[in-house]
């Protein structure tokens, strides 16, 4: 990207003023292309927060029969987000009197910041993310897990039982779904041996049975334990312990009000289209539609593998990725709209069926589950991703361990049960070729 | 603008996160709220994973993130939430523990300055600012190997026939790791357990 | 059987306790005497034929005329009478039994006219006690935590006694 | 996380916290209006619950000592302010009993009609109010969808939508209008799928079957002797309902109707419709039962209003024209109770034979009902007081008087 900005962009306009251009490395493309990277992830939040909490209203809207906000700003009241965020902007913070003034006045920050740095590593296409973290679905499982503390210190810092009461559970609740949300974002990384999302986004490359959900029967399974373990952790539907209206008044953010008591709510709806986006990426094929119209047999636009590698920038490509990232949030959107669904249709669990979910169900359910996708793999049962593979499943593996030298017997032996393996595709993988 | 190309980001950002670090460590020992302490070791542990994230190990990184700040430091949470009634909530240190704890600490601390002024490469005078590596992509395969019973520092060359590839004698620090981290979540139980109390239920008022 | 041979049944088993009966209201009711209540109302509670398992309604009714010129010509002495309703599941028919009480205990204005609780009996008395305590000024001996129920429990005064003074004010709200 | 030995006298608690007094009211969404509960909880169980009642008493009772019988009638309807058709019928037959009124065979049929509806509407709020209590939303805006179809009725008959004051001793202020009756078949005609949808919605839903069943177990005798009646007495399956096994005054509005009383009879329930089958976790007499029981009532109430309808049609005779506003009350007193949709709701009236009674009683069913959550409410979680308190369906209005 700031190559791109520096050798293209800035030295065609400098072009103009028939200056000479840019060296590829100068520092200026790089601030750009930092400052664009942040700005595209900031708004993907904040504009979706406002789209989701519109979204909201109309959803719970149609489920309850109703119209939900018609009036505000045109045809579908599509302003009243910005009707309630200005009311938010206005309204006065308080503080309560016996609040412990810092870690009151800093908890929703610390709620917000983790929900917002999961965005770094997630892509929206095939190379648009943030910072290309080589392990990055650990890295964002990791940082969502800091989301708790922000909800721990709201209860305690609010003074009051009821909050502390609704922060108490909310950190029980997430901390114990962490584990089985771990074990379920296990199997597409074990499926596709890498915890690079740009990887398993390609692996899913090609027509819809190329998706990790139709691997085999078990990563289907896990795909629902999946988005039982998000709904829980982001706090939606039926797990909404903390802010259980009907016990605890509004759980640990009771005592905040305007802009403070935005941020939590920003921070819900953030993590709440990190989650499904992960789910769309893991499950779904991410960037990759139904039917691969860009791919190689049909419009043959996207880009190729020796493209990437040159980091070359071509049209048809740009509108391939585009196109990617909008699959890629249509499918985010579709996860998002199917939790407000279910929350508005089902009633809240009680805090020891929250965990007895999590610890009788989820759990043994995500470990059977892994045992059984490793199985499957292990013994290359077919499977319907094999029906027309885009390319050999192994040639998109971590591409850093096909090159790399090193041959561990494990890592050798495997090499040659592929070869061998009918579903490696049509093309015999040689070794050291990159795909 | 040409101030911009003259700052080292990665100077920066290292300088950065070690402040944090110690700054809110030191808050740490410095402040008498429970909770307060609490949450600026989570800072801390977290400037230090940013640390880890600045010198390319993102792997690392994430663990330091996850394990501790995500697991440990929630559990340290919930001992002073559940713990931290009117009594327990300000603690005052004496004038004399002050003066133990500096010298405990400043003992300790002069130990480990010698300690890292002894090793030769660090203060070898030619550490050129490029041998720091960006954050060129590195991949889980060393660590897949220190799994299989590799030093993950120094991995055979390729050369090596995999066969002899597994020298003998070399030890492998990742199995004790393992071993003291499943006796820890042993012994968190185990707390947790003895901390039960048996209580005897008032039979409801109906019944007795 | 009848009104007459129920109370005349009663009266054989409980003599003085049973302080006699209106049969001819539309409601006829039984006058027991305070000490032998609880032991009536365990009897009707046991009798297979009876089974009075439900205790309906506790309330209390103050007989008493402020002004002079209306209290003479009232035919009755001024009392406070405490009324029990009692129903039963089982045999599906009701009662009345009345505790006719003086309005002050010995006469002095200020001291509660003392009846013993039935609680023991019916579990659902406790409340109902509270409440006659509460707005009849009527000491049940024996309730578990006889406190005010509906008036805060500060409240000077008993408010359904026909010489009840609104009090002038109440933490700031006047009250006349 | 308490874990239960198979000891009942034992119980274990992960962490040895002191006891807290928790504070639940009285401002409380879930408390149904004006009730402060105080929970000695320990961690997440409750050990005890103290009701702290009174933020609603109006002196109603004193009040009814100076006004005459038709007077107070807008008294009663602020009582249970949810099922106000039904207290005005209560107090009016308290009211006939003691002045001996023969009411005219129509005014019968169409107290049923009423009093009927009103139970419906009740319900409505009960059912939705408790999926809300639960957390679920939808319930309650679909419950009031239909309530409101209700009121519109309502309104035309009597013109307002909450305190109708309509029902007075002696009959109705006002005959049915005309057409009236084609507009509740065609309200009862599209009401009834749409009962199908709240059992799905929530008697059969899996999460409201985890959060109620085994919940708040009433047994019967402890039932009887907090003196619960209505849906709690028929939730714990007593077979007791007034408008069969009440007073003569009361049952005989009622002779002639087909109705079987919606109660567990030996493990099941009357069988004249298509009833979703109970859960095998339901207990009887926990809070799963009294939904159910309220919701079935529902069903049997648009029998009652359709046979009603037939009756009112064809009986001839004057609808029951109110009573003289100063119609001099015999001496004596009286009282009377009649089946409300919370449970039996009593007026005591006492009078001198002047026109003004000398002292008027309204025993509250929600009073009884309420005082027996404390026992309900003991060793449960805080999250299951308020689906226990729900599923006794209380209203503050008439509790507090």
């Amino acid at each position: 990207m700031a190559e791109f900005i520096n050798s293209r962009l800035i030295s065609t306009l400098l072009g103009w003023f028939n200056v000479d251009a840019l060296p590829a490395d100068h520092w200026l493309g790089f601030v750009l292309a930092g400052l664009v990277h942040t700005v595209l992830v900031i708004h993907v939040v904040a504009v979706g927060a406002l789209v989701f909490i519109w979204m909201e209203r109309k959803v719970s809207g149609r489920i309850q029969d109703r119209l939900g906000p018609t009036r505000v700003g045109g045809k579908f009241g599509w302003l009243q987000t910005l009707a309630d965020g200005l009311k938010l902007i206005t309204k006065e913070d308080i503080t309560p009197a016996n609040a412990d003034a810092l870690l009151f006045k800093l908890a929703p920050y610390v709620s917000f910041a983790a929900s917002f740095a999961g965005y770094l590593a997630l892509p929206f296409s095939d190379g648009w993310v943030g910072h290309q973290v080589n392990c990055g679905i650990f890295f964002i499982i990791a940082i969502v897990g800091m989301e708790v503390f922000g909800v721990i210190l709201a209860g305690y810092a609010s003074g009051s039982k009821w909050s502390l009461f609704g922060g108490m559970r909310e950190a029980a609740q997430v901390v114990s779904y962490e584990v089985p949300m771990g074990m379920c974002v296990l199997i597409p990384v074990v499926i596709c041996g890498s915890m690079d999302l740009i990887t398993i986004g390609q692996m899913q490359a090609g027509f819809f049975t190329n998706w990790i959900l139709f691997h085999d029967p078990f990563a289907f399974v896990v795909f629902w334990v999946y988005f039982t373990c998000a709904t829980a952790s982001v706090n939606r539907a039926p797990f909404d312990l903390a802010e259980a209206e009907s016990e605890l008044v509004a759980g640990f953010h009771t005592e905040y009000s305007g802009l403070r008591w935005s941020f939590f709510f920003m921070a819900e709806y953030g993590s709440m289209f990190l989650v499904s986006g992960l789910a769309a990426i893991l499950f779904f094929g991410g960037w990759n539609g139904p039917i691969p119209i860009f791919g190689p047999e049909i419009l043959n636009l996207a880009y190729t593998d020796a493209e990437i590698a040159a980091g070359t920038f071509r049209l048809g490509g740009y509108i391939a990725n585009l196109a990617g990232c909008v699959n890629f949030i249509g499918k985010a959107v579709t996860g998002v709209t199917v939790m407000m669904w279910i929350r508005w249709t089902l009633p809240r669990l009680r805090i020891d069926q929250v965990m007895t979910t999590c610890l009788k169900y989820c759990v043994p359910l995500g470990a059977v589950c892994f045992v059984g996708v490793v199985g499957w793999q292990w013994a290359q049962l077919w499977s319907p991703n094999d029906l027309h593979p885009q390319q050999a499943r192994i040639s998109v593996r971590e591409r850093g361990l096909i090159d790399r030298p090193v041959r561990t017997e494990g890592m050798a032996r495997r090499a040659e049960v592929v070869k061998k393996a009918a579903w490696a595709g049509s093309v015999p993988v040689q070794a050291g070729e990159t795909r | 603008m040409m101030l911009l190309a003259a700052i080292q980001w990665h100077t920066f950002f290292f300088l950065l996160f070690s402040l944090l670090t110690c700054g809110f460590a030191l808050a740490v020992v410095f402040s008498s709220n429970v909770v307060r302490m609490a949450f600026f070791l989570t800072i801390s542990l977290g400037a230090a994973a940013g640390l880890f994230f600045l010198a390319g190990a993102e792997f690392v990184g994430a663990m330091q993130f996850m394990i501790y700040v995500g697991g440990t430091l929630v559990l340290l949470i919930f001992g002073v939430m559940l713990t931290a009634h009117e009594r327990f909530i300000s603690m005052k240190t004496k004038a004399g523990e002050w003066v133990m704890a500096a010298f405990l600490g400043g003992g300790l601390f002069l130990l480990l300055v010698r300690a890292t002024l002894m090793v030769p490469q660090w203060n070898a005078p030619n550490l050129q600012r490029d041998q720091v590596a960006q954050s060129e992509v590195h991949d889980s395969a060393a660590i897949g190997a220190a799994v299989s019973a590799y030093r993950a520092d120094s991995l055979p060359s390729s050369s090596a026939p995999p066969a002899a590839a597994v020298p003998a004698g070399k030890s492998v620090y990742l199995l004790p790791f393992e071993i003291v981290s499943v006796h820890l979540l042993v012994v968190l139980i185990g707390a947790g357990y003895l901390a039960r109390a048996k209580k005897r239920n008032p039979g409801n008022a109906w019944q007795a | 059987m009848s009104g007459e041979d129920f109370v005349a049944r009663l009266k054989k088993r409980f003599g003085a306790k049973i302080a006699g009966a209106n049969l001819q209201g539309v409601d006829p009711w039984i006058e027991v005497t305070p000490d032998g209540l609880v032991e009536v109302g365990e009897y009707l509670k046991a009798e297979p034929d009876l089974r009075f398992d439900m205790l309906n309604c506790i309330s209390g009714v103050d007989y008493f005329e402020p002004d002079a010129k209306k209290a003479s010509k009232a035919e009755w002495q001024p009392h406070i009478e405490v009324v029990y309703h009692l129903s039963s599941i089982a045999q599906k028919h009701t009662l009345v039994l009345k505790v006719i009480l003086p309005r002050w205990k010995n006469n002095q204005p200020g001291q509660l006219p003392e009846v013993p609780s039935v609680t023991g009996v019916w579990r659902a008395a406790e409340w109902h006690e509270r409440e006659v305590y509460d707005l009849s000024g009527i000491m049940f001996l024996g309730n578990p935590d006889l406190r005010r129920i509906l008036c805060p429990e500060d409240w000077v005064g008993y408010p359904l006694r026909r010489d009840y003074e609104m009090p002038l004010e109440y933490h700031g709200i006047r009250g006349r | 996380m308490a874990t239960y030995t198979d000891d009942p006298r034992i119980v274990e608690f992960d962490v040895r916290t002191d006891e807290m007094l928790v504070n639940m009211g009285p401002q409380h969404p879930s408390t149904h209006g004006v009730l402060r509960l105080v929970l000695r909880t320990d961690g997440e169980i409750v050990s005890e619950v103290q009701c702290h009642l009174g933020y609603l008493h109006r002196c109603a009772e004193k009040i009814g000592e100076n006004l005459t019988p038709r007077q107070w009638i807008p008294y009663t309807d602020r009582m249970d302010y949810l099922a106000a058709m039904n207290m005005n019928l209560g107090w009016s037959l308290a009211v006939e009993k003691l002045l001996k009124y023969e009411l005219p065979p129509k005014a019968k049929h169409l107290r049923v009609i009423i009093a009927e509806l009103g139970r419906i509407a009740s319900h409505l709020v009960g059912m939705g109010a408790y999926g809300l209590d639960l957390g679920t939303f939808s319930p309650f805006l679909y419950a009031f969808r239909e309530r409101e179809k209700l009121l519109d009725l309502f309104e035309e008959v009597c013109g307002a939508r909450l305190t109708y004051s309509y029902l007075t001793p002696g009959g109705a202020t006002a005959d049915l209008p005309q057409g009236w009756l084609q507009k509740v078949e065609a309200f009862l005609k599209q009401f009834e799928p749409v009962i199908a949808e709240y059992h799905a919605l929530l008697t059969t839903n899996s999460i409201f079957i985890k959060r109620t069943c085994g919940i708040g177990v009433l047994p019967p005798e402890m039932a009887i002797n907090y003196g619960c009646t209505g849906p709690m007495l028929r939730g714990s399956g007593i077979d007791h309902d007034l408008r069969r096994d009440g007073e003569a005054r009361y049952t005989d509005m009622y002779d002639g109707y087909a109705f079987e009383v919606i109660a567990q009879k030996n493990g099941s329930y009357p069988r004249d419709h298509v009833y979703p089958a109970v859960p095998p976790e339901a207990v009887l007499g926990d809070c799963w039962h009294r939904f159910y029981v309220r919701m079935l009532e529902v069903v049997q109430a648009i029998d009652l209003v359709r046979q009603g309808m037939e009756r009112y049609s064809t009986t001839p005779g004057d609808w029951g024209q109110p009573i003289k506003l100063s119609t001099k009350l015999p001496k004596g007193e009286a009282y009377l109770e009649t089946e409300c949709p919370r449970g039996q709701m009593g007026f005591y009236l006492v009078s001198d034979g002047s026109a003004i009674p000398w002292r008027v009683r309204a025993r509250s069913s929600c009073f009884c009902n309420l005082s027996v959550a404390s026992e309900l409410c003991h060793g449960c979680l805080i999250a299951d007081v308020p689906a226990i308190i729900g599923s006794v369906d209380i209203v503050m209005g008439e509790i507090d008087r």
